[in-house]
């Protein structure tokens, strides 16, 4: 019998610290792309309260903790972290995308100076508080960027993943050198 | 040489350099520039055409003589400024533009052949014989030219680039930018403040006055620790900004010289308003002989006495047309060194008691060669001599209004000031103040910065704070115009590149009127200074020379770079692998370990083929893996081609607009072939999609086009067809899926799945368990043969492949590469995008009938323009060698057999070829004029590259099963 | 006045005070035959070649600001004939012939060096167009060389050959491209062109095409107005409005493409190099400035000037290629505003207006053309049929799809190239 | 260059991706005419345009922007399918 064995994406690149910086691996247990059709936002995100407790997140924003989280994705599409959902056949487009993406969570004080290396959008605490989540460019990598708690959850494609490693990892290295 | 009790080094401690050789000491807190006069070293460096003697000019970032090369090797950086290197242990510094020596440069005689020399003389000449412009003469110009040298190595510098958001950008710490900063930091607002120096204070730190009742410098510094102490404003030292850009964007670039990590920072910072206080610059005077070493604008002679306690000469002489010249003597005086006189163009210049002041007097000439011996200056007595060592000249200064000009405004005259200030408005968002707002005096520059603080606070809609403005010197002094000296010889303006005002009274003369003319025919202003130096002085003497005034004659206007930026620091992170993110298919390491040869497809990297022991050429590799599958069973990774989820009610709508095909009629559980076109009816790219359920597809696109593809259905769904109702999103990185190809590839899967297949037709797709896995299946075939493509979650996919493999090579397969997929389809006659070059059409590949005609869709009203369907057109064909000479070649061009080869009998072009293991000899994929017609024709396959003639039956492009049975066996 | 090395000699004796204008600035006449529209490189060449091979003199160049003021003054300064498109390929190689005789034709030195043209590929697909285009060039006379990795190494030793992210297979070698002082390139024409009474009249700007029974009969300036029986647009980035002025409207979108200098350095240099996979070229003037640039912004503008993106985005691909160019130090970026066209190919044609005429559409590659653009507009104005190397650069060619010449192969519609 | 994304703010413009003028597709059979406009022919003001870009690396919205090409001032930026932005 076939015995297929999983491999994460990040596999052997993490985890990596410089000076008080940190960068580990995250394994969601699922990632599932939503996206309402025309006119039921509002129902997906009764669903999804009545289903899993949360409610869809506004513009650039973060619902749900722990174990089930939604994230603003993009134009009309949003990221549900956690379980995958139920009850939204017919009102929203929904699809698996758990092993489509690399996510690491960057941690240490001043994190925000090893993004300002790599990111055009301000990720300064005060300006990107906890429940904030962007859509951006991670130098050439398009990316997901949502903060959580002193750290930042950062999503890029799969196969990308040297790359993420490897940019994040030399900027970390660049401001530590200097602290 | 230093003065006692004067300047800010620290005298406790030494740091040693070396210059040309010559090893010296200086002090932390030099620049190498002070700490080279400090040594009396005197000339640094030559010119650029005449190879003059130079020395030190100014203390700032204008420098257009002092260039010198820091460091060796590798790391030496060229036509770095002297006045703005940070003096450090172990600096090893060396002249430019000479040979063999600084003191002795064989290239000086252009000196002696200055007359024949003058603007464009290049022009003129060096026409004949036509062939000796690239063999004689261009190269010694090119050796001649130039300043400094690259190493030739690769640079090993660490750069880093970075980005930075601010209410706003405070642009240069002297008086007026602290006090904007101080403001607009006590008001709460988020404040960069940059300055290109190492010490705050901007033109203060070389002065001396007292603003608050304490030093200017102290002042400065203790603003600067204040702000620096403020959460919200962020002080960046060592930081020019280079340039503005659109929408309060501003290039800045911070510098680190000592310590670890990237000695350079490009930041882009987006600042919500700005206020710019970058000081002005001091301009010098010509004359006959101006540009000896010795001879310094007065402020720099000024600051290296009050900054770094050096006297620049022995006995001092000032040439100036205006009162703060003075200060330079009544500095020197108060420290003890001599003054020789003060030369003052105006007859009513201010008497001291301290020095002796000629008035009406004007420097007509120099003599000293390495260094200044003399001056002679002109007074209505007549011509007299002075010996002096250094000259202190000042023409006036000029605001710093550079960044102004960055988006194409062109600052403004001022007759009571000779100088030229920003127009108002010049950068959206950007405040001038201060000297660069033609704010002269210190307390007004002060005011002007906390005003100009205070506007962009109440365009933000920030409350300002109550700041008391400091007590300082409220004397702007008083100047009257003085540019050149009139008289015999050459007096410089661009003193880098050698312009002299004879130079520019020519071009006026041969109606090199315009400034700009002027500018690229003397190349006045174009050297590394930008014209910082020169460019004002310039204007006059070509408003002079044209009976214009100054307004009139026009402005030059200044680019990006303020001041000049490696390339390492904005190109940061180009360098490597860096340059582009790397894409790895989850077989990668498993690939890589087999010994596959990998090669980039789009930012992917693929396997070109698995060698195996004994084989010593690829073609060897090939050749089997293209066995495998034709005759056994052959495994790929297909993961890097593109993967869109289509759902919604308006799903099969949308494919319909998008493809020349009709997907609303697909069946669930099957896949279609799809090509889709650019409006412009050309084909963009092809691909299958697949049904998998009554409102969702799958589509799959070409590696190279993924992004295009999705980018494209966006379009089409948010803007063409926003009545659908849809959603798509990628999901090429989800699946990891794999081609298994081969007559064997149905048993291959069917004991991998533990079920059977035989209900699964060609064109098929549904899902399927693999491993316990949910995982979905493709009867689809990009070989011809019988072909399946598996898919699972990417987590999964080393795991999965490895298990393909193994299964593959227990039954006479195994994996197979690039090269053997290449020749696979062109057997079939199938396309890539050797075919789907962006210039052919669905007509010219064949498919003209795909279009369909029920429907519209993207491409299609102009895919039927005349020329698009024309049989004229180079259509696709196959090609076989029928000569003695066997070889096709990619690009190489058809002709009929006998034709001349010319372009008008050019009728094609080779797309692709390969050996083809299979038929036993060369196959190649052409467009051929009315090639359909031409089936069974000979023709003649020329490269002129390589002088390959191949004669070529043009034949179907599908060679090898033609009615498709083994890929629906 | 003739220039040589004995003018240079005698002048430098005398205190070269006998120096002339390079041309004359005479008023505007009330009436010429023939109105150029645009004094820049192709306007000029224009005129020069009426004067010089159709004896037509009576000829005004307008030009709103100063001579070569636009992209002729703006460019990298690269000339060469190596293009893959039939409609390119013959025009190219006419402008690249009349180049070489070009400053004894004008005796004016624009320094033209045929130092090599180098346009490397970095995979196989590249390398087949590259072949394909090699032959193009071949076949039409022209000369073009493969090189294979080796090849490119021993002519090119500072590129990062053992890490760059997209290695280098090979290069398309042209030997007889290069580069020439761009400025010269105007002066000398418009030197050539006053020599022969034409009438160059600067600062006056068109304002308005007066038009009779659909034919043309005169502008209106700034300068006031002047009539005319025959007017050439070459107004470049301009080409828009100017057309529109006679009620036009052309397959024109204006773009922004930026370019950079060095301070100037000893020779290390010698050729131009394109990067293929990073849209970066480069070469080194004559007083050792790197000269260099890449790709357009992309957005429509007319400001003459760029931003960030683009200009890190070419200096990346600078030290990815070449990382020896990181102590260089960027001493000036501009932009100059480029006419482009759908397919990224030139125009020159009649207008549907009578004794109208176009010369536009140059997208990022005016320069090179400048003679051959000249000398066959000239002939398309003086003898109102097209110059046979010119044939291919039709208007008509967008709406009817017959001879499009999408070089890149990126498309025929806006914003692809 | 900095673009006012309607639905994520203010952004670098390298997160877009340019397309040019904004116009309407013709209907299939509007004819050659209206196809040459809109496909090739363009006033290319110097001046105020309304231009497509796509928030490649944010959102991914298609945005319709007016903005100056002699300036770049941009005065108006919104979503380009209309309404209903989430």
């Amino acid at each position: 019998m076939l015995d297929l064995t999983a491999k994460t994406p990040c596999d052997g690149l993490l985890p990596v610290s410089h000076g008080p910086f940190t960068l580990t691996e995250i394994v969601p247990k699922a990632l599932t792309s939503i996206a309402p059709f025309k006119g039921q936002a509002g129902a997906v995100s009764d669903t999804l309260q009545s289903a899993h407790g949360i409610t869809l997140p506004s513009i650039g924003g973060a619902t749900g903790n722990g174990s089930v989280q939604a994230i603003w994705f993009g134009q009309g599409q949003y990221l549900l972290t956690g379980p995958a959902p139920d009850g939204l056949d017919g009102i929203a487009a929904v699809t698996d995308q758990t092993d489509a993406w690399a996510t690491v969570r960057l941690d240490g004080h001043e994190a925000a100076e090893v993004l300002a290396r790599l990111v055009p959008v301000d990720m300064r605490p005060a300006m990107f508080p906890d429940g904030t989540s962007v859509r951006t460019l991670l130098g050439h990598m398009t990316v997901s960027i949502t903060r959580e708690g002193e750290g930042y959850r950062i999503m890029a494609f799969r196969s990308m993943a040297v790359t993420l490693v490897h940019e994040i990892a030399g900027a970390m290295e660049a401001v530590a050198q200097r602290l | 040489m230093r003065v006692k009790d004067r300047g800010r080094i620290d005298r406790e401690s030494r740091i040693a350099f070396t210059f040309d050789g010559a090893r010296y000491e200086g002090h932390p807190g030099d620049t190498l520039a002070s700490a080279l006069l400090a040594n009396d070293v005197r000339m640094v460096g030559r010119s650029f055409k005449y190879h003059r003697p130079r020395g030190i000019l100014t203390a700032g970032s204008a420098e257009p003589n002092a260039l010198v090369t820091v460091g060796r090797g590798a790391e030496a950086s060229p036509n770095e400024r002297a006045t703005m290197v940070e003096l450090a242990e172990g600096l090893a510094v060396t002249s430019q533009n000479r040979w063999p020596s600084l003191g002795f440069d064989v290239l000086s005689v252009n000196d002696m052949a200055a007359r024949f020399l003058g603007s464009g003389f290049y022009y003129k000449t060096f026409m004949w014989p036509r062939s000796f412009w690239e063999k004689v003469y261009e190269p010694a110009i090119r050796r001649a030219a130039g300043l400094g040298a690259l190493s030739g190595q690769h640079d090993p510098a660490d750069t880093e680039k970075g980005f930075l958001f601010c209410d706003l950008l405070v642009i240069g710490a002297g008086p007026a930018g602290l006090m904007a900063a101080l403001v607009a930091g006590e008001a709460g607002a988020d404040v960069i403040l940059a300055d290109e120096g190492f010490a705050p204070g901007g033109q203060l730190t070389g002065e001396v006055e007292d603003i608050a009742g304490q030093p200017a410098h102290a002042w400065a510094e203790s603003t600067w620790a204040k702000l620096n102490a403020m959460p919200n404003v962020r002080c960046m030292s060592r930081t020019t900004v280079t340039g503005a850009y659109d929408q309060g964007t501003f290039g800045a670039l911070e510098r680190f010289p000592e310590g670890r990590g990237p000695r350079e920072c490009f930041w882009r910072i987006a600042a919500k308003r700005s206020v710019l206080a970058a000081g002005a610059l001091e301009r010098a005077i010509a004359f006959r002989n101006n540009d000896r070493p010795g001879i310094m604008t007065a402020g720099a002679v000024r600051a290296y006495l009050n900054r770094w306690g050096v006297s620049s000469g022995r006995a001092v002489t000032v040439f100036a047309n205006n009162d703060d010249a003075h200060r330079t003597a009544r500095d020197l005086v108060a420290a003890g060194v001599s003054v020789a006189a003060v030369l003052d163009s105006r007859h009513d210049a201010p008497k001291s008691p301290d020095f002796e002041v000629i008035r009406g007097a004007q420097v007509c000439n120099t003599a000293g060669r390495k260094r200044l011996e003399s001056v002679t200056y002109r007074t209505s007595k007549g011509e007299q001599s002075l010996m002096t060592d250094c000259l202190a000249i000042s023409g006036g200064w000029n605001p710093a209004v550079h960044l102004t000009c960055h988006m194409n405004s062109r600052p403004v005259w001022r007759d009571d000031l000779l100088a030229f200030v920003p127009a108002p408005g010049a950068v959206p968002g950007l405040i001038p103040a201060g000297a660069c707002n033609g704010v002269f005096a210190t307390a007004a520059c002060l005011a002007d910065g906390a005003s100009a603080a205070k506007t962009a606070l109440r365009e933000l809609g920030m409350t300002s704070p109550d700041v008391d403005l400091p007590d300082a010197g409220a004397d702007a002094g008083r100047i009257s115009p003085l540019w050149a000296v009139p008289g015999k010889g050459r007096s410089w303006l661009d003193f880098q590149n050698d312009v002299t005002v004879k130079d520019v009274k020519q071009a006026a003369q041969e109606n090199f009127q315009s400034v700009e003319h002027m500018k690229r025919y003397t190349t006045q202003g174009m050297a590394t200074d930008q014209g910082k130096m020169s460019n004002v002085t310039a204007l006059a003497v070509l408003a002079d020379a044209t009976g214009r005034a100054i307004p009139e004659t026009g402005t030059t206007t200044f680019r990006p770079p303020f001041s000049p930026v490696s390339i390492a620091a904005m190109g940061a992170g180009g360098r490597g692998q860096s340059f582009a993110p790397q894409r790895f298919m989850t077989s990668h390491a498993a690939t890589v370990e087999r010994g596959a040869p990998m090669i980039e497809a789009g930012l992917w990297y693929r396997p070109t083929y698995f060698p195996a022991p004994g084989e010593t050429h690829w073609r060897q590799a090939c050749d089997r893996e293209v066995r495998y599958v034709r005759n056994a069973v052959g495994v790929a990774d297909v993961s890097t081609l593109g993967k869109i989820d289509i759902q919604g009610p308006g799903a099969a709508a949308l494919l319909d607009f998008v493809y020349t095909g009709l997907f609303s009629s697909l069946k669930e559980g099957r896949v279609r072939y799809g090509l889709m076109l650019r409006e412009d009816g050309h084909v963009m790219d092809d691909g299958t999609t697949a049904r998998l359920g009554e409102n969702h597809y799958l589509m799959t696109t070409t590696t190279a086009a993924a992004g295009e593809v999705m980018r494209h259905l966006d379009f089409a769904k948010q803007v063409l067809r926003r009545d659908l109702d849809v959603a798509t999103i990628s999901v090429t990185e989800q699946w990891a899926q794999f081609a298994v190809a081969g007559p064997k590839s149905r048993d291959l899967l069917e004991d991998l799945l533990g079920t059977s297949l035989g209900g699964w037709p060609f064109m098929s797709c549904g899902p399927v368990k693999v491993g316990g896995v949910d995982g979905r299946l493709f009867r689809i075939s990009f070989s011809g043969e019988q072909g399946w493509e598996i898919a699972v979650p990417a987590r999964f996919g080393a795991s999965l492949f490895d298990a393909l493999v193994a299964k593959a090579e227990a039954i006479d397969g195994g994996m197979y590469g690039m090269e053997a997929l290449n020749v696979l389809r062109i057997e079939k006659g199938f396309l890539t995008h050797a075919e789907l070059h962006g210039r052919t059409t669905a007509f010219d590949l064949g498919m003209g009938r795909m279009i369909s005609a029920k429907k519209d869709c993207i491409g299609k009203v102009m895919a039927a323009r005349p020329g698009l369907v024309a049989n004229s057109r180079a259509q696709l064909v196959g090609l076989k060698p029928v000569g003695e000479v066997q070889q096709l070649v990619s690009g190489a061009h058809l002709f009929r057999e006998g034709a001349r080869i010319s372009p008008e009998n050019d009728q094609g072009y080779v797309t692709s070829v390969c050996y083809s293991p299979t038929l036993g000899h060369m196959i190649g994929l052409a467009f051929l004029e009315r090639g359909p017609d031409r089936m069974g024709d000979r023709i003649r396959m020329v490269d002129r590259t390589k002088d390959i003639e191949t004669l070529c039956e043009v034949v179907s492009p599908v060679f090898f099963d033609p009615d498709g049975g083994r890929a629906r066996a | 006045m003739r220039f040589s090395a004995a003018r240079i000699l005698k002048e430098g004796l005398t205190g070269n005070r006998g120096w002339r204008p390079h041309w004359r600035s005479p008023e505007p006449k009330p009436d010429y035959d023939i109105i150029i529209v645009g004094g820049g490189g192709h306007g000029l060449a224009t005129a020069y070649y009426l004067a010089r091979t159709h004896g037509l003199t009576n000829i005004a160049v307008l030009e709103k600001g100063y001579l070569g003021g636009g992209n002729v003054g703006r460019n990298t300064t690269i000339v060469r004939a190596n293009y893959a498109m039939p409609g390119n390929t013959e025009f190219y190689s006419h402008s690249l012939k009349l180049w070489e005789g070009l400053e004894q034709d004008l005796n004016y030195n624009v320094m033209h060096s045929q130092r090599g043209v180098i346009n490397l590929f970095h995979s196989d697909g590249q390398r087949d167009y590259a072949v394909r285009r090699a032959n193009a060039m071949l076949i039409q006379g022209d000369d073009a060389i493969i090189l294979d990795r080796d090849g490119v190494r021993r002519m090119l030793p500072y590129l990062d050959h053992d890490n760059a992210r997209f290695p280098i297979y090979g290069g398309l070698y042209h030997p007889r491209g290069g580069t020439a002082r761009h400025d010269a390139v105007a002066w000398g024409f418009a030197r050539g062109a006053d020599m022969r009474g034409v009438d160059l009249i600067q600062n006056c700007e068109v304002t308005g095409i007066d038009i009779e029974h659909g034919r043309v009969t005169g502008v209106q300036t700034t300068r006031g107005p002047i009539r005319a029986k025959k007017i050439g647009l070459a107004a470049a980035g301009r080409s828009s409005q100017v057309a529109a002025m006679a009620g036009l409207r052309l397959p024109i979108e204006s773009n922004i493409l930026q370019a950079f200098v060095t301070e100037g350095l000893k020779p290390v240099i010698d050729n131009v190099v394109t990067f293929g996979m990073g849209h970066f070229y480069i070469s080194q003037s004559d007083k050792g400035g790197l000269v260099f640039g890449g790709d357009l912004d992309y957005y429509a503008s007319y400001a003459a000037r760029g931003n960030l993106p683009a200009a890190e985005h070419v200096m990346e691909a600078g030290m990815a290629l070449m990382p020896m160019i990181g102590k260089a130090k960027v001493l000036r970026s501009w932009g100059g505003i480029v006419d482009m066209t759908p397919d990224g190919s030139p125009i020159i044609d009649k207008a549907p207006v009578d004794g109208l005429y176009l010369n536009c559409g140059w997208c990022y590659g005016g320069f090179k053309a400048t003679p051959g653009s000249g000398h066959t507009f000239a002939h398309l104005i003086a003898t109102d049929t097209p110059h046979e190397a010119a044939a291919g650069l039709r208007l008509d060619r967008f709406a009817s799809g017959i001879g499009l010449m999408d070089e890149e192969g990126t498309g025929s519609q806006h914003n692809l190239h | 260059m900095r673009l006012p994304c309607p639905i994520c703010g203010p952004r670098d413009s390298r997160e877009f991706i340019y397309r040019g003028t904004a116009l309407d597709r013709p209907a299939p059979d509007a004819g050659t005419e209206a196809w040459e406009e809109y496909l090739h022919l363009r006033d290319n003001p110097a001046g105020p345009i309304r231009e497509f870009w796509y928030h490649h690396a944010g959102c991914t919205a298609w945005i319709e922007v007016t903005r100056n090409t002699a300036t770049h001032e941009i005065s108006d930026a919104v979503l380009a399918g209309g309404e209903g932005a989430a």
